[in-house]
Protein backbone atom coordinates (compact mmCIF):
# COMPACT_ATOMS: atom_id res chain seq x y z
CA UNK A 1 0.00 0.00 0.00
CA UNK A 2 2.87 2.35 0.42
CA UNK A 3 2.65 3.30 -3.37
CA UNK A 4 -0.71 4.44 -2.42
CA UNK A 5 -0.77 8.40 -2.38
CA UNK A 6 -2.69 10.60 0.02
CA UNK A 7 -6.06 10.63 -2.30
CA UNK A 8 -5.51 6.84 -3.52
CA UNK A 9 -5.40 5.72 0.17
CA UNK A 10 -8.85 7.79 1.03
CA UNK A 11 -10.25 5.87 -1.77
CA UNK A 12 -8.96 2.52 -1.09
CA UNK A 13 -10.40 3.12 2.59
CA UNK A 14 -13.67 3.47 1.47
CA UNK A 15 -13.66 0.32 -0.36
CA UNK A 16 -12.00 -1.32 2.83
CA UNK A 17 -15.11 -0.24 4.79
CA UNK A 18 -17.66 -1.39 2.26
CA UNK A 19 -15.83 -4.64 2.39
CA UNK A 20 -15.58 -5.11 6.55
CA UNK A 21 -19.63 -5.43 6.28
CA UNK A 22 -19.68 -8.12 4.19
CA UNK A 23 -16.64 -9.98 5.25
CA UNK A 24 -18.46 -9.53 8.54
CA UNK A 25 -21.20 -11.15 6.90
CA UNK A 26 -19.84 -14.05 5.40
CA UNK A 27 -18.15 -14.97 8.88
CA UNK A 28 -21.47 -14.91 10.58
CA UNK A 29 -23.38 -17.34 8.27
CA UNK A 30 -20.59 -19.87 8.05
CA UNK A 31 -19.81 -20.26 11.18
CA UNK A 32 -23.77 -20.74 11.81
CA UNK A 33 -23.37 -23.57 8.92
CA UNK A 34 -20.57 -24.89 10.39
CA UNK A 35 -22.09 -25.32 13.99
CA UNK A 36 -25.44 -26.49 12.46
CA UNK A 37 -23.91 -28.86 10.37
CA UNK A 38 -21.53 -30.01 13.05
CA UNK A 39 -24.24 -30.28 15.69
CA UNK A 40 -27.73 -30.66 14.65
CA UNK A 41 -28.08 -34.33 13.33
CA UNK A 42 -31.51 -34.78 14.97
CA UNK A 43 -34.62 -33.87 12.76
CA UNK A 44 -37.24 -35.80 15.11
CA UNK A 45 -38.55 -32.89 16.59
CA UNK A 46 -38.58 -29.15 14.83
CA UNK A 47 -36.71 -27.82 18.18
CA UNK A 48 -33.31 -27.89 19.19
CA UNK A 49 -32.36 -30.39 21.84
CA UNK A 50 -30.54 -29.07 25.32
CA UNK A 51 -27.19 -31.24 23.89
CA UNK A 52 -27.46 -29.15 20.55
CA UNK A 53 -28.29 -25.86 22.15
CA UNK A 54 -25.21 -26.49 24.34
CA UNK A 55 -22.86 -27.65 21.12
CA UNK A 56 -23.53 -25.15 19.15
CA UNK A 57 -22.84 -22.33 21.76
CA UNK A 58 -19.25 -23.84 22.72
CA UNK A 59 -18.83 -24.60 18.85
CA UNK A 60 -19.53 -20.24 17.92
CA UNK A 61 -17.50 -19.78 20.89
CA UNK A 62 -14.33 -21.82 20.35
CA UNK A 63 -14.56 -20.92 16.77
CA UNK A 64 -14.51 -17.32 17.41
CA UNK A 65 -11.21 -17.76 19.27
CA UNK A 66 -9.59 -19.81 16.56
CA UNK A 67 -10.59 -17.66 14.63
CA UNK A 68 -8.67 -14.73 16.79
CA UNK A 69 -6.32 -16.53 17.06
CA UNK A 70 -5.45 -17.56 13.59
CA UNK A 71 -5.77 -13.48 12.67
CA UNK A 72 -2.45 -12.67 15.35
CA UNK A 73 -0.47 -15.84 13.54
CA UNK A 74 -1.57 -14.36 10.29
CA UNK A 75 -0.48 -11.01 11.02
CA UNK A 76 2.67 -12.53 11.85
CA UNK A 77 3.51 -14.21 9.40
CA UNK A 78 2.54 -11.60 7.01
CA UNK A 79 4.43 -9.44 8.38
CA UNK A 80 7.76 -11.79 8.46
CA UNK A 81 6.88 -12.37 4.72
CA UNK A 82 6.91 -8.71 3.42
CA UNK A 83 10.13 -7.86 5.26
CA UNK A 84 12.04 -11.08 3.79
CA UNK A 85 10.22 -9.57 0.24
CA UNK A 86 11.95 -6.35 0.54
CA UNK A 87 15.53 -7.57 1.45
CA UNK B 1 -37.03 -7.74 5.35
CA UNK B 2 -34.73 -6.66 7.80
CA UNK B 3 -33.22 -10.15 8.96
CA UNK B 4 -31.13 -8.99 11.71
CA UNK B 5 -32.09 -5.31 11.75
CA UNK B 6 -29.61 -3.46 9.56
CA UNK B 7 -30.71 0.14 7.78
CA UNK B 8 -32.41 1.06 10.98
CA UNK B 9 -29.85 3.87 11.87
CA UNK B 10 -31.50 7.35 11.69
CA UNK B 11 -29.57 9.76 9.85
CA UNK B 12 -27.71 7.99 7.07
CA UNK B 13 -26.69 8.72 3.15
CA UNK B 14 -29.24 7.08 0.84
CA UNK B 15 -26.14 5.68 -0.49
CA UNK B 16 -25.13 4.38 2.81
CA UNK B 17 -29.23 3.04 3.32
CA UNK B 18 -28.69 1.28 -0.37
CA UNK B 19 -25.65 -0.26 0.74
CA UNK B 20 -27.07 -1.92 4.20
CA UNK B 21 -29.79 -3.02 1.85
CA UNK B 22 -27.69 -4.87 -0.62
CA UNK B 23 -25.17 -6.00 2.06
CA UNK B 24 -28.25 -7.44 3.99
CA UNK B 25 -29.97 -8.90 0.77
CA UNK B 26 -26.21 -10.75 0.09
CA UNK B 27 -26.57 -12.11 3.52
CA UNK B 28 -29.60 -13.24 3.19
CA UNK B 29 -29.41 -15.19 -0.15
CA UNK B 30 -26.03 -16.66 1.00
CA UNK B 31 -27.96 -18.05 4.09
CA UNK B 32 -30.07 -19.30 2.07
CA UNK B 33 -27.87 -21.19 -0.20
CA UNK B 34 -25.91 -22.95 2.73
CA UNK B 35 -29.65 -23.92 4.12
CA UNK B 36 -30.73 -25.86 1.05
CA UNK B 37 -27.03 -27.34 0.89
CA UNK B 38 -27.16 -28.52 4.61
CA UNK B 39 -30.65 -29.67 4.74
CA UNK B 40 -30.93 -31.29 1.64
CA UNK B 41 -27.34 -33.02 3.01
CA UNK B 42 -28.81 -33.76 5.77
CA UNK B 43 -32.26 -35.04 5.44
CA UNK B 44 -31.84 -36.90 1.35
CA UNK B 45 -29.69 -40.16 0.56
CA UNK B 46 -28.29 -40.04 -2.74
CA UNK B 47 -29.80 -43.23 -4.37
CA UNK B 48 -32.08 -40.76 -6.28
CA UNK B 49 -34.96 -44.16 -6.93
CA UNK B 50 -37.56 -41.31 -7.12
CA UNK B 51 -37.89 -37.74 -8.61
CA UNK B 52 -40.34 -37.07 -5.60
CA UNK B 53 -39.74 -36.15 -1.99
CA UNK B 54 -41.16 -38.76 0.22
CA UNK B 55 -42.88 -37.85 3.12
CA UNK B 56 -40.18 -38.38 5.59
CA UNK B 57 -38.10 -35.89 3.56
CA UNK B 58 -40.36 -33.40 3.46
CA UNK B 59 -40.86 -33.57 7.01
CA UNK B 60 -37.20 -33.77 7.48
CA UNK B 61 -36.74 -30.75 5.48
CA UNK B 62 -39.46 -28.64 7.53
CA UNK B 63 -37.84 -29.22 10.98
CA UNK B 64 -34.48 -28.80 9.43
CA UNK B 65 -35.38 -24.90 8.51
CA UNK B 66 -36.75 -24.51 11.81
CA UNK B 67 -33.83 -26.02 13.43
CA UNK B 68 -31.41 -23.75 10.89
CA UNK B 69 -32.92 -20.66 12.16
CA UNK B 70 -32.82 -21.45 15.75
CA UNK B 71 -29.05 -22.21 15.28
CA UNK B 72 -29.18 -18.88 13.74
CA UNK B 73 -30.13 -16.96 16.91
CA UNK B 74 -28.20 -19.29 18.71
CA UNK B 75 -24.96 -18.32 17.46
CA UNK B 76 -25.93 -14.77 16.77
CA UNK B 77 -26.25 -14.76 20.79
CA UNK B 78 -23.21 -16.81 21.15
CA UNK B 79 -21.59 -13.60 18.56
CA UNK B 80 -22.36 -11.48 21.24
CA UNK B 81 -21.56 -12.62 24.15
CA UNK B 82 -18.07 -13.08 22.76
CA UNK B 83 -18.11 -9.87 21.29
CA UNK B 84 -19.04 -8.13 25.08
CA UNK B 85 -16.59 -10.50 26.74
CA UNK B 86 -13.70 -8.05 25.08
CA UNK B 87 -12.11 -11.22 24.03
CA UNK B 88 -12.17 -9.90 20.24
CA UNK B 89 -11.44 -6.66 21.02
CA UNK B 90 -8.11 -6.31 19.73
CA UNK B 91 -8.99 -8.10 16.31
CA UNK B 92 -10.27 -5.48 13.67
CA UNK C 1 -36.52 -2.42 4.01
CA UNK C 2 -39.08 -0.09 5.72
CA UNK C 3 -36.57 2.62 6.34
CA UNK C 4 -36.53 3.25 2.57
CA UNK C 5 -38.05 5.52 0.69
CA UNK C 6 -39.76 5.40 -2.61
CA UNK C 7 -36.74 6.94 -4.58
CA UNK C 8 -34.20 4.26 -3.04
CA UNK C 9 -36.78 1.81 -3.07
CA UNK C 10 -36.50 1.75 -6.68
CA UNK C 11 -32.59 1.98 -6.91
CA UNK C 12 -32.73 -0.61 -4.78
CA UNK C 13 -35.22 -3.14 -6.86
CA UNK C 14 -32.66 -2.58 -9.97
CA UNK C 15 -30.12 -4.07 -7.30
CA UNK C 16 -32.32 -6.88 -6.94
CA UNK C 17 -33.37 -7.16 -10.69
CA UNK C 18 -29.43 -7.64 -11.35
CA UNK C 19 -29.26 -10.06 -8.65
CA UNK C 20 -31.72 -12.09 -9.96
CA UNK C 21 -30.18 -13.22 -13.03
CA UNK C 22 -26.88 -14.24 -11.13
CA UNK C 23 -28.56 -16.35 -8.13
CA UNK C 24 -30.44 -18.42 -10.85
CA UNK C 25 -27.18 -18.70 -12.80
CA UNK C 26 -25.95 -20.09 -9.34
CA UNK C 27 -28.69 -22.73 -8.34
CA UNK C 28 -28.27 -23.66 -12.40
CA UNK C 29 -24.33 -24.56 -12.09
CA UNK C 30 -24.12 -25.69 -8.48
CA UNK C 31 -27.67 -28.16 -9.59
CA UNK C 32 -25.32 -29.39 -12.28
CA UNK C 33 -22.13 -30.12 -10.38
CA UNK C 34 -24.42 -31.65 -7.27
CA UNK C 35 -26.12 -34.25 -9.44
CA UNK C 36 -22.90 -34.78 -12.13
CA UNK C 37 -21.41 -35.55 -8.33
CA UNK C 38 -23.83 -38.06 -6.88
CA UNK C 39 -24.47 -39.56 -10.17
CA UNK C 40 -21.82 -40.30 -12.71
CA UNK C 41 -18.65 -42.27 -11.58
CA UNK C 42 -18.21 -44.41 -14.61
CA UNK C 43 -15.24 -43.00 -16.64
CA UNK C 44 -14.75 -46.56 -18.85
CA UNK C 45 -17.02 -44.20 -21.46
CA UNK C 46 -17.64 -40.86 -22.92
CA UNK C 47 -21.25 -40.97 -23.32
CA UNK C 48 -23.63 -40.95 -19.80
CA UNK C 49 -24.90 -44.52 -19.38
CA UNK C 50 -28.60 -44.87 -18.87
CA UNK C 51 -28.57 -44.85 -15.51
CA UNK C 52 -26.48 -42.12 -15.10
CA UNK C 53 -28.93 -40.03 -17.10
CA UNK C 54 -32.01 -41.58 -15.31
CA UNK C 55 -29.94 -40.20 -12.22
CA UNK C 56 -29.25 -36.55 -13.22
CA UNK C 57 -32.79 -36.09 -13.83
CA UNK C 58 -34.23 -37.71 -10.87
CA UNK C 59 -31.29 -35.73 -8.72
CA UNK C 60 -32.16 -32.31 -10.87
CA UNK C 61 -36.02 -32.71 -10.20
CA UNK C 62 -35.81 -33.57 -6.99
CA UNK C 63 -33.64 -30.98 -5.93
CA UNK C 64 -35.85 -28.40 -7.58
CA UNK C 65 -38.80 -29.91 -5.43
CA UNK C 66 -36.81 -29.71 -2.50
CA UNK C 67 -35.47 -26.29 -2.84
CA UNK C 68 -39.06 -25.23 -3.49
CA UNK C 69 -40.07 -26.01 -0.41
CA UNK C 70 -37.06 -24.99 1.56
CA UNK C 71 -38.07 -21.60 -0.29
CA UNK C 72 -41.68 -21.26 1.54
CA UNK C 73 -40.62 -21.82 5.00
CA UNK C 74 -37.77 -19.71 4.69
CA UNK C 75 -40.19 -17.14 3.94
CA UNK C 76 -42.55 -18.58 6.94
CA UNK C 77 -39.69 -18.68 9.46
CA UNK C 78 -38.07 -15.42 8.06
CA UNK C 79 -41.51 -13.85 8.74
CA UNK C 80 -41.77 -15.34 12.14
CA UNK C 81 -38.10 -13.83 13.25
CA UNK C 82 -39.36 -10.65 12.14
CA UNK C 83 -42.23 -10.46 13.88
CA UNK C 84 -40.38 -11.51 17.18
CA UNK C 85 -37.83 -8.79 16.64
CA UNK C 86 -40.62 -5.99 16.67
CA UNK C 87 -42.02 -6.87 19.92
CA UNK D 1 -19.23 -17.51 -26.03
CA UNK D 2 -23.21 -17.60 -25.81
CA UNK D 3 -23.19 -20.73 -23.92
CA UNK D 4 -26.98 -20.83 -22.91
CA UNK D 5 -28.28 -18.26 -25.38
CA UNK D 6 -28.26 -15.66 -23.40
CA UNK D 7 -28.12 -12.16 -25.29
CA UNK D 8 -29.62 -13.32 -27.78
CA UNK D 9 -32.85 -11.14 -27.21
CA UNK D 10 -33.30 -7.67 -29.80
CA UNK D 11 -34.02 -4.63 -28.80
CA UNK D 12 -32.48 -4.15 -25.51
CA UNK D 13 -29.66 -1.62 -24.06
CA UNK D 14 -25.94 -1.43 -24.27
CA UNK D 15 -26.14 -1.40 -20.65
CA UNK D 16 -28.00 -4.51 -20.55
CA UNK D 17 -25.96 -6.23 -23.29
CA UNK D 18 -23.14 -5.88 -21.58
CA UNK D 19 -24.37 -6.79 -18.19
CA UNK D 20 -25.76 -9.90 -19.68
CA UNK D 21 -22.64 -10.61 -21.39
CA UNK D 22 -20.84 -10.29 -17.97
CA UNK D 23 -23.07 -12.73 -15.99
CA UNK D 24 -22.62 -15.48 -18.87
CA UNK D 25 -19.14 -14.68 -18.89
CA UNK D 26 -19.00 -15.46 -14.51
CA UNK D 27 -21.38 -18.32 -14.74
CA UNK D 28 -19.02 -19.81 -17.65
CA UNK D 29 -16.07 -19.19 -14.95
CA UNK D 30 -17.51 -21.05 -12.43
CA UNK D 31 -18.88 -23.88 -14.34
CA UNK D 32 -15.59 -24.25 -15.76
CA UNK D 33 -13.75 -24.16 -11.93
CA UNK D 34 -16.93 -26.73 -10.53
CA UNK D 35 -15.67 -28.79 -13.60
CA UNK D 36 -11.97 -28.40 -12.26
CA UNK D 37 -12.54 -29.23 -9.07
CA UNK D 38 -15.25 -32.72 -9.98
CA UNK D 39 -12.92 -34.16 -12.22
CA UNK D 40 -9.61 -33.46 -10.27
CA UNK D 41 -11.66 -35.40 -7.15
CA UNK D 42 -13.01 -37.74 -9.45
CA UNK D 43 -10.23 -38.94 -11.50
CA UNK D 44 -7.47 -38.43 -9.33
CA UNK D 45 -5.28 -40.02 -6.38
CA UNK D 46 -3.69 -37.72 -3.66
CA UNK D 47 -0.78 -39.87 -3.23
CA UNK D 48 1.02 -37.23 -5.71
CA UNK D 49 3.98 -39.80 -6.45
CA UNK D 50 4.69 -37.86 -9.48
CA UNK D 51 3.75 -34.26 -11.28
CA UNK D 52 3.03 -35.45 -14.24
CA UNK D 53 -0.75 -37.33 -15.37
CA UNK D 54 -0.68 -40.73 -16.30
CA UNK D 55 -2.05 -41.83 -19.46
CA UNK D 56 -5.10 -43.25 -17.16
CA UNK D 57 -5.94 -39.82 -15.64
CA UNK D 58 -5.80 -38.10 -18.96
CA UNK D 59 -7.77 -40.87 -20.48
CA UNK D 60 -9.99 -39.68 -17.30
CA UNK D 61 -10.01 -36.51 -17.83
CA UNK D 62 -11.58 -36.00 -21.22
CA UNK D 63 -13.91 -38.33 -20.58
CA UNK D 64 -15.12 -36.62 -17.89
CA UNK D 65 -15.51 -33.17 -19.13
CA UNK D 66 -17.37 -34.75 -21.91
CA UNK D 67 -19.62 -36.32 -19.28
CA UNK D 68 -20.02 -33.19 -17.47
CA UNK D 69 -21.03 -31.13 -20.85
CA UNK D 70 -23.82 -33.85 -21.07
CA UNK D 71 -25.03 -33.81 -17.21
CA UNK D 72 -25.12 -29.98 -18.49
CA UNK D 73 -27.33 -30.38 -20.97
CA UNK D 74 -29.91 -33.42 -18.98
CA UNK D 75 -29.77 -30.78 -16.09
CA UNK D 76 -30.89 -27.96 -18.42
CA UNK D 77 -33.68 -30.11 -19.95
CA UNK D 78 -34.84 -31.22 -16.22
CA UNK D 79 -35.02 -27.52 -15.25
CA UNK D 80 -36.95 -26.46 -18.29
CA UNK D 81 -39.63 -29.77 -17.28
CA UNK D 82 -40.08 -28.42 -13.61
CA UNK D 83 -40.29 -25.03 -14.99
CA UNK D 84 -43.26 -25.79 -17.60
CA UNK D 85 -45.23 -28.07 -15.22
CA UNK D 86 -45.69 -25.50 -12.91
CA UNK D 87 -44.17 -26.86 -9.60
CA UNK D 88 -42.28 -23.73 -9.03
CA UNK D 89 -44.48 -21.20 -10.31
CA UNK D 90 -45.37 -19.44 -6.74
CA UNK D 91 -41.47 -19.23 -6.06
CA UNK D 92 -40.44 -15.97 -6.82
CA UNK E 1 -20.67 -12.30 -28.26
CA UNK E 2 -22.00 -11.62 -31.76
CA UNK E 3 -24.64 -9.56 -30.39
CA UNK E 4 -22.40 -6.98 -29.35
CA UNK E 5 -21.18 -4.29 -31.56
CA UNK E 6 -17.49 -2.38 -31.56
CA UNK E 7 -18.01 -0.03 -29.14
CA UNK E 8 -19.55 -2.33 -26.32
CA UNK E 9 -17.08 -5.31 -27.11
CA UNK E 10 -14.66 -2.65 -26.25
CA UNK E 11 -16.33 -1.97 -22.90
CA UNK E 12 -16.87 -5.65 -22.45
CA UNK E 13 -12.99 -6.19 -23.18
CA UNK E 14 -12.13 -3.91 -20.15
CA UNK E 15 -14.32 -5.78 -18.05
CA UNK E 16 -12.46 -9.35 -19.05
CA UNK E 17 -9.55 -7.87 -18.00
CA UNK E 18 -10.35 -6.70 -14.71
CA UNK E 19 -11.85 -10.29 -14.06
CA UNK E 20 -8.47 -12.10 -15.44
CA UNK E 21 -6.48 -10.96 -12.37
CA UNK E 22 -9.42 -12.18 -9.47
CA UNK E 23 -9.24 -15.34 -11.51
CA UNK E 24 -6.05 -16.00 -11.81
CA UNK E 25 -5.65 -15.33 -7.20
CA UNK E 26 -8.43 -17.55 -7.31
CA UNK E 27 -6.96 -20.37 -9.01
CA UNK E 28 -4.26 -19.24 -7.04
CA UNK E 29 -5.49 -19.43 -3.25
CA UNK E 30 -7.42 -22.44 -4.16
CA UNK E 31 -4.70 -24.08 -5.33
CA UNK E 32 -2.49 -23.61 -2.19
CA UNK E 33 -5.72 -24.86 -0.58
CA UNK E 34 -6.23 -27.38 -2.29
CA UNK E 35 -2.02 -29.08 -2.29
CA UNK E 36 -2.24 -27.96 1.64
CA UNK E 37 -4.81 -30.23 2.63
CA UNK E 38 -3.88 -32.92 0.76
CA UNK E 39 -0.16 -33.12 1.64
CA UNK E 40 0.19 -31.43 5.24
CA UNK E 41 -1.26 -33.09 8.26
CA UNK E 42 1.86 -33.27 10.65
CA UNK E 43 1.52 -30.52 13.00
CA UNK E 44 4.86 -31.72 15.90
CA UNK E 45 6.63 -29.01 13.97
CA UNK E 46 6.49 -25.32 12.36
CA UNK E 47 8.18 -26.63 9.58
CA UNK E 48 7.33 -28.22 6.55
CA UNK E 49 8.76 -31.76 6.08
CA UNK E 50 10.89 -33.16 3.28
CA UNK E 51 7.67 -35.20 2.51
CA UNK E 52 5.50 -32.55 2.69
CA UNK E 53 7.78 -30.31 1.14
CA UNK E 54 7.77 -32.48 -2.30
CA UNK E 55 4.08 -33.50 -2.36
CA UNK E 56 2.93 -29.44 -2.38
CA UNK E 57 5.10 -29.14 -5.57
CA UNK E 58 4.15 -32.37 -7.23
CA UNK E 59 0.42 -31.47 -6.12
CA UNK E 60 0.37 -27.81 -7.57
CA UNK E 61 2.35 -29.23 -10.64
CA UNK E 62 -0.09 -32.03 -11.01
CA UNK E 63 -3.38 -29.52 -10.56
CA UNK E 64 -2.06 -26.92 -12.98
CA UNK E 65 -1.84 -29.76 -15.89
CA UNK E 66 -4.89 -31.11 -14.84
CA UNK E 67 -5.95 -27.51 -15.50
CA UNK E 68 -4.46 -27.53 -18.70
CA UNK E 69 -5.92 -30.16 -19.60
CA UNK E 70 -9.29 -29.35 -18.68
CA UNK E 71 -9.05 -26.08 -20.33
CA UNK E 72 -8.39 -27.29 -23.54
CA UNK E 73 -11.27 -30.14 -23.20
CA UNK E 74 -13.73 -27.22 -22.06
CA UNK E 75 -13.37 -24.70 -25.26
CA UNK E 76 -13.85 -27.82 -27.47
CA UNK E 77 -17.02 -29.37 -25.53
CA UNK E 78 -18.08 -25.47 -25.72
CA UNK E 79 -17.50 -24.74 -29.39
CA UNK E 80 -19.36 -28.07 -29.85
CA UNK E 81 -22.37 -27.16 -27.88
CA UNK E 82 -22.69 -23.62 -29.68
CA UNK E 83 -22.51 -25.08 -33.16
CA UNK E 84 -25.66 -27.32 -31.93
CA UNK E 85 -27.46 -24.65 -30.71
CA UNK E 86 -26.55 -22.28 -34.23
CA UNK E 87 -28.33 -25.47 -36.25
CA UNK F 1 0.07 -4.78 2.67
CA UNK F 2 1.59 -6.14 -0.38
CA UNK F 3 1.14 -9.95 -0.34
CA UNK F 4 2.63 -11.08 -3.51
CA UNK F 5 4.03 -7.33 -4.92
CA UNK F 6 0.91 -6.65 -6.37
CA UNK F 7 1.09 -2.56 -7.21
CA UNK F 8 4.21 -2.05 -6.94
CA UNK F 9 4.61 -1.38 -11.23
CA UNK F 10 5.27 2.14 -11.50
CA UNK F 11 3.46 4.53 -14.03
CA UNK F 12 -0.03 3.20 -13.80
CA UNK F 13 -3.18 5.44 -12.92
CA UNK F 14 -5.12 5.73 -10.06
CA UNK F 15 -8.11 3.60 -10.91
CA UNK F 16 -5.66 1.00 -12.15
CA UNK F 17 -3.68 1.13 -8.92
CA UNK F 18 -6.81 1.33 -6.78
CA UNK F 19 -8.05 -1.74 -8.73
CA UNK F 20 -4.75 -3.88 -7.96
CA UNK F 21 -4.75 -3.14 -4.47
CA UNK F 22 -8.69 -4.51 -4.26
CA UNK F 23 -7.81 -7.45 -5.92
CA UNK F 24 -4.76 -7.75 -3.27
CA UNK F 25 -7.09 -7.48 -0.51
CA UNK F 26 -9.75 -9.79 -1.67
CA UNK F 27 -7.03 -12.05 -2.52
CA UNK F 28 -5.45 -12.38 1.32
CA UNK F 29 -9.41 -12.11 2.61
CA UNK F 30 -9.93 -15.19 0.29
CA UNK F 31 -6.29 -16.84 2.02
CA UNK F 32 -7.54 -15.86 5.40
CA UNK F 33 -10.46 -17.29 5.12
CA UNK F 34 -9.49 -21.27 3.82
CA UNK F 35 -6.78 -20.95 6.33
CA UNK F 36 -9.14 -20.15 8.92
CA UNK F 37 -10.90 -23.28 7.37
CA UNK F 38 -8.54 -25.94 7.32
CA UNK F 39 -6.54 -25.14 10.07
CA UNK F 40 -9.92 -25.73 11.76
CA UNK F 41 -10.22 -29.11 10.31
CA UNK F 42 -6.93 -30.30 10.83
CA UNK F 43 -6.84 -29.15 14.80
CA UNK F 44 -10.09 -29.76 15.96
CA UNK F 45 -12.29 -32.50 16.59
CA UNK F 46 -15.81 -31.91 16.99
CA UNK F 47 -16.94 -32.79 20.10
CA UNK F 48 -17.09 -29.48 21.38
CA UNK F 49 -16.80 -30.71 25.21
CA UNK F 50 -15.66 -26.74 26.10
CA UNK F 51 -15.55 -23.41 24.77
CA UNK F 52 -11.85 -23.26 25.26
CA UNK F 53 -9.02 -24.10 23.12
CA UNK F 54 -6.92 -26.62 24.64
CA UNK F 55 -3.10 -25.71 24.57
CA UNK F 56 -2.42 -28.48 21.83
CA UNK F 57 -5.25 -27.23 20.08
CA UNK F 58 -3.26 -23.56 20.28
CA UNK F 59 0.10 -25.50 19.78
CA UNK F 60 -1.82 -26.79 16.67
CA UNK F 61 -2.65 -23.48 15.42
CA UNK F 62 0.08 -21.88 15.54
CA UNK F 63 2.19 -24.40 13.59
CA UNK F 64 -0.91 -24.91 11.16
CA UNK F 65 -0.55 -21.08 10.09
CA UNK F 66 3.27 -21.39 9.57
CA UNK F 67 2.71 -24.11 7.64
CA UNK F 68 -0.04 -22.75 5.34
CA UNK F 69 2.44 -19.71 4.89
CA UNK F 70 5.27 -22.31 3.69
CA UNK F 71 3.06 -23.86 1.47
CA UNK F 72 2.32 -20.67 -0.22
CA UNK F 73 5.61 -19.46 -0.72
CA UNK F 74 6.05 -23.57 -2.66
CA UNK F 75 3.19 -23.69 -4.38
CA UNK F 76 3.77 -20.02 -5.38
CA UNK F 77 7.69 -21.29 -6.84
CA UNK F 78 6.02 -24.19 -8.35
CA UNK F 79 3.47 -22.25 -10.68
CA UNK F 80 6.75 -20.08 -11.29
CA UNK F 81 8.09 -22.99 -12.50
CA UNK F 82 6.05 -24.33 -14.26
CA UNK F 83 5.15 -20.97 -16.21
CA UNK F 84 8.42 -21.10 -16.87
CA UNK F 85 8.79 -23.80 -19.04
CA UNK F 86 5.97 -22.90 -20.90
CA UNK F 87 3.53 -25.84 -20.39
CA UNK F 88 0.64 -23.49 -19.76
CA UNK F 89 1.61 -21.18 -22.65
CA UNK F 90 -1.24 -21.88 -25.60
CA UNK F 91 -3.56 -20.96 -22.21
CA UNK F 92 -5.02 -18.06 -21.80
Amino acid sequence: MDQLNYNEQQQFQKIVEQKQMADFMRLYTSLVDRCFNDCVNDFTSEKLTDRENSCLTKCAEKFLKHSERVGTRFQEQNQKLMSQMRQ
Amino acid sequence: MSFLGFGSQPQISTEQKISAAEAELDMITTMFNQLLDSCYRKCFDKSYNTEDLTQNESLCIDRCVSKYFDANVKVSESMQTVGRSGVLQQKK
